[in-house]
């Protein structure tokens, strides 16, 4: 890998944790096409926008959340008529593979009893954006008042699946996209579409980019090609 | 102004009960452990101190894990700890406790260690000749004289605890008023625009506990101190 | 018999060979520097294993190769005055003093911390740390220490080093009398000839 | 079976680099922080102490956050480095040896500390009398009797930036061949369910990193060892 | 004049008042344990500065308190013997003997290594480490540690302790060489009035 400047030099891309395989594939597609292999850079959304800030030597950000995009974009950090959201995702509630616990997210009271003495596993609810969507769908469906004292808060949605894998947590939250790349949990239920924000993930070009092919690739992001790459790995459109 | 909400007086509490307590548990284990390393040749000896160092070199993401799969109440120790003491770690103060010590205890060991290094064993010696026992020209002479590094051992682990943030949260995840501490709250803060002025808040409050302890150890040194320079 | 020794031993480069019996309870130990009058006194106090020999005193045998006894330092009750002092750094000079003596059985003292800290003229330095002690100030503080552990016999390695006459004629005389009152085995090492002399008529010297 | 990938030898290549070079360049500055820390008494010394634990008592993700703040390319450090040397740190490998040497600074500090302060000072003193001039007599006496500090420093100081996660993550981002060390390569694995066995084989080539380092430092100690025993 | 002092100092809580003026090279310096000896050799050396009062040597002012003169150790250029040797524990015996030769200026050495071996018959420990020496090894390598640095006066802390006789005699003859044809100032503590007395009239006496 060499990130060295060339004549092509290959976009830098910061993208949210989440997007890892996904991004990876789409990229070996764009390079295939003779470009330069993006430059991917994956953290939480949150540590890449407070390097935007910071002055990273970035060309596109990929975030997990419109409101990391927001910050950014109200300190004109992104450059106008760039950002575009092209990918959607969902969440679920899951189990272990194993298990046989059985929730209906029509019924609180039943939710709870599934639930036993063992706790739900959901990225920190205050923090993490799989958590915020997974708290307002509890909210809406009445289930978060049973439930609230008996969240466990995962540092990232990859850490709250892997407590279900390991049998730790009876249920948990992640997205479509994670219950579908693990093999040890199995959905239990898909929440409402309606009962959360919608889950978006914006890309845009940075104010500061560099790199000559980076509204290119962006545009190749948003283009029906790499979304078919996306759908492979449970995204949907946005 | 009120200088800490109720909620952060709760984070604070915990982390210093936690941070005591991994602390405070640990410190007998790195010594014992410091004493092998420095003083005993056996085999496995550096497998041993390879292990001791585990928790600094691996991210402690991955000790989390570890500590997961080990202690979780599927694991084999977890389970076999519920089965027989009734003991859970999971999503328990325990279990933060458990993940600070863990991962302050290569820290608290080097420094021991190095202590125990610098001991003149002419002195044992000498004990010995005048009627100690084995344990008791340990306990009388050893002891007292590896007392800096116990105390810069002790210091370092604390403050380590009162940090520690990648293992605790991937072990025993963030659960209020029992595993949040204040790393882990002042994560949830980075992770939200705009609320830099919490977390700074928040940071500043973690320094101080440890100038704290910091103050608390050098003033212990210094009361000690009068017998530790060099004689004959 | 006050010492019966007979010992084989090396160390770096020098082989050590000692045998004697003796039935005077003083017995002097003399010989140039490196011929392992130390080493001698540390094979006596367990502080060093013998490659070969048997070490018995006061009749009792605390070392024996044949028969594979080896007598742990502290159950020896040596009253061992080292060359090199090896006050406690971390204990004031009353505790080191106080160090052996609180571990020794009651019965077997034989003198008193106040007789000790007299003789001594160490009354003033009770309070004070080893660091801040002069050379021959540290040296009577470590002879106290060792009488105080009511020991079975004594192991003196040049113990009036770094004194003045009239402090080492006191001490001389304690040590007579250690010899003509308590009848205790005493093994004395000093380079002063006269010293020796009017201390014992048994004197044995290393190569 | 070839042992390692080329992505994963250029990510072992880099993890080497970027904690040599953040070892050796923390070395003297640890050294020389730990000398003021043992022997001087100065106005501030408590906030010195303090300020080097800094980064041991935050979370790292903190640390590098103010890392960000500080050394960014619009941070006060970061432009005038840039302006005046020409020197990036974001995004470039020189950024997390940075982290790294930031986050092992307090365990080298300690390690050394502890060293200064059991050399017997008559020594240096015995120099000074023999002509040694004072800095003379550091390098001759106090630099050589402090060896098992400064070995203990470096060992401790190597293992914990192999081990460095948080701060570089935060600071200089997650850059394949740049800034992607051991630690960030692990958490990627981690981040992809059923990459178990990528993430194993990481932290084993993390762990026989440092267990290289370990050896190397206690033979160098053993090999220097012979006049470490006490005297007069 | 070879040693002119003036001085005051508290230490401790001995009270130490010392005032010679003497024109003979050797002097001797007596007096009870802690009375104060050792810590008037470092003042000289300058590794303690007194409260009050001038140290001057051959000649040479080395401190004075009224015009504010300290020279530092390592100018004062003293060959000190220290009661407690401080052998350099990580350098060998020979590098221990070569440290303060090897910051001398050459024309400043008046006595080479092999004439110094051989007088204090240390040939076979020069690749020794200080911590396996005997008591008396040790004692003559911090001698000849101190004469090889070329210094232009000795401070000599009780040199002859833990030696046997015959060594004592010869590094005694030595001592007197150094005082008849170098003339150098020699400082010289001891508790032993017929060493003493050998080597000088002037001997001084602390109380
Ligand atoms: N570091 C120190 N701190 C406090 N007091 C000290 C210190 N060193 C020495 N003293 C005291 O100062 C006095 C003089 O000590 P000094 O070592 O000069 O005596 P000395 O004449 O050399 O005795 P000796 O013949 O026993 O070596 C003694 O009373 C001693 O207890
Ligand atoms: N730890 C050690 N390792 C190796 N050799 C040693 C050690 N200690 C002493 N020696 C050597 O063993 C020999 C005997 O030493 P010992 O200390 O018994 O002599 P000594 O008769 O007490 O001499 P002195 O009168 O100088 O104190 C000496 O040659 C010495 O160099
Ligand atoms: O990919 Mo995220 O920023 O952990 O939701
Ligand atoms: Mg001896
Ligand atoms: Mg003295």
């Amino acid at each position: 890998a060499e990130t060295g400047a060339s004549k092509e030099t290959p976009p830098v891309v910061l993208a949210a944790a989440s997007l890892q395989e996904s991004l990876e594939a789409a990229a070996l597609q764009w390079a295939a096409k003779g470009h330069p292999k993006p430059v991917l850079s994956f953290a939480a959304s949150s540590a890449l926008a407070r390097q935007v800030e910071n002055g990273a030597p970035a060309d596109i950000f990929f975030s997990a959340d419109e409101q990391w995009m927001d910050e950014l974009n109200g300190k004109g950090l992104l450059r106008p008529g760039t950002r575009a959201t092209v990918l959607g995702n969902s969440i679920v509630l899951i189990a272990p593979k194993t298990s046989l616990v059985n929730a209906r997210l029509d019924d609180p009271r039943g939710f709870g009893a599934a639930l036993g003495d063992g706790r739900l596993s959901m990225a920190d609810p205050a923090a993490v954006p799989a958590g915020k969507y997974g708290m307002a769908a509890l909210k809406t469906l009445g289930i978060w008042p049973v439930v609230e004292k008996r969240v466990a808060r995962a540092e990232n949605v990859r850490a709250a699946l892997a407590l279900v894998e390991r049998g730790e947590a009876p249920l948990g939250i992640v997205y479509a996209t994670d219950a579908a790349a693990s093999a040890k949990v199995r959905v239990v239920a898909v929440f409402p579409q309606d009962s959360h924000p919608p889950i978006l993930y914006p890309v845009a070009v940075l104010k500061n980019a560099t790199s000559a092919d980076a509204q290119a690739f962006r545009d190749f992001l948003a283009s029906p090609e790499s979304q078919g790459i996306f759908r492979k790995y449970g995204f949907t459109a946005p | 102004m009120a200088l800490l909400s109720a909620a952060e007086w709760d984070v604070v509490v915990l982390s210093l009960k936690v941070s005591m307590v991994a602390m405070l548990a640990s410190l007998p284990i790195a010594y014992a452990l410091a004493w092998l390393l420095a003083r005993k040749r056996f085999p496995g000896r550096m497998l041993l101190d390879a292990a001791v160092h585990l928790p600094l070199v691996l991210p402690p993401v991955v000790t989390g894990w570890l500590l997961l799969i080990l202690f979780g109440r599927n694991g084999p120790v977890g389970s076999w700890l519920e089965d027989w003491f009734g003991v859970t770690l999971m999503f328990r103060w325990t279990g933060a406790a458990l993940a600070a010590a863990v991962m302050a205890l290569p820290l608290m060991v080097r420094a021991i260690r190095l202590s125990i290094e610098a001991v003149d064993r002419r002195l044992e010696q000498a004990a010995r000749t005048l009627g100690a026992g084995p344990i008791r020209a340990f306990a009388t002479i050893t002891l007292p004289l590896t007392l800096p590094g116990i105390l810069a051992g002790a210091v370092l682990g604390f403050a380590r605890s009162i940090g520690e943030f990648g293992a605790t949260i991937t072990f025993v995840s963030n659960i209020p008023g029992q595993t949040r501490t204040l790393p882990l709250a002042i994560y949830s803060g980075l992770q939200i625009p705009g609320m830099d002025m919490e977390v700074a808040r928040l940071a500043v409050i973690s320094v101080i506990l440890s100038l704290a302890a910091l103050m608390l150890s050098e003033w212990l040194v210094r009361r000690s101190g009068g017998g530790r320079a060099h004689v004959l | 018999m006050s010492f019966e020794l007979n010992l084989r031993h090396r160390i770096g480069g020098t082989q050590i060979t000692f045998d004697a019996q003796t039935a005077v309870p003083l017995m002097a130990l003399v010989g140039p520097s490196g011929a392992g009058k130390t080493t001698v006194l540390n094979m006596i106090a367990g502080l060093v294993r013998p490659d070969h020999g048997r070490i018995a005193v006061g009749g009792r045998v605390l070392f024996d190769s044949a028969t594979g006894v080896n007598c742990p330092p502290d159950a020896r009750r040596a009253g061992y005055v080292f060359q090199d002092n090896r006050l406690f750094p971390h204990l004031r000079v009353g505790a080191n003093l106080r160090y052996g003596e609180k571990l020794a059985p009651p019965d077997a003292r034989w003198i008193t911390q106040r007789e000790v800290i007299a003789f001594l003229g160490i009354a003033h330095l009770l309070d004070r740390w080893p660091a801040n002690l002069s050379g021959g100030e540290a040296r009577r503080v470590a002879i106290g220490r060792a009488l105080l552990a009511g020991p079975r016999f004594l192991l003196m390695d040049e113990p009036l080093t770094s004194l003045d006459p009239a402090r080492a004629e006191e001490i001389l005389r304690v040590v007579e009398r250690i010899r003509d009152e308590l009848e205790l085995p005493v093994l004395y090492v000093s380079h002063a000839s006269a010293e020796v002399a009017r201390l014992t008529a048994c004197i044995l010297s290393l190569p």
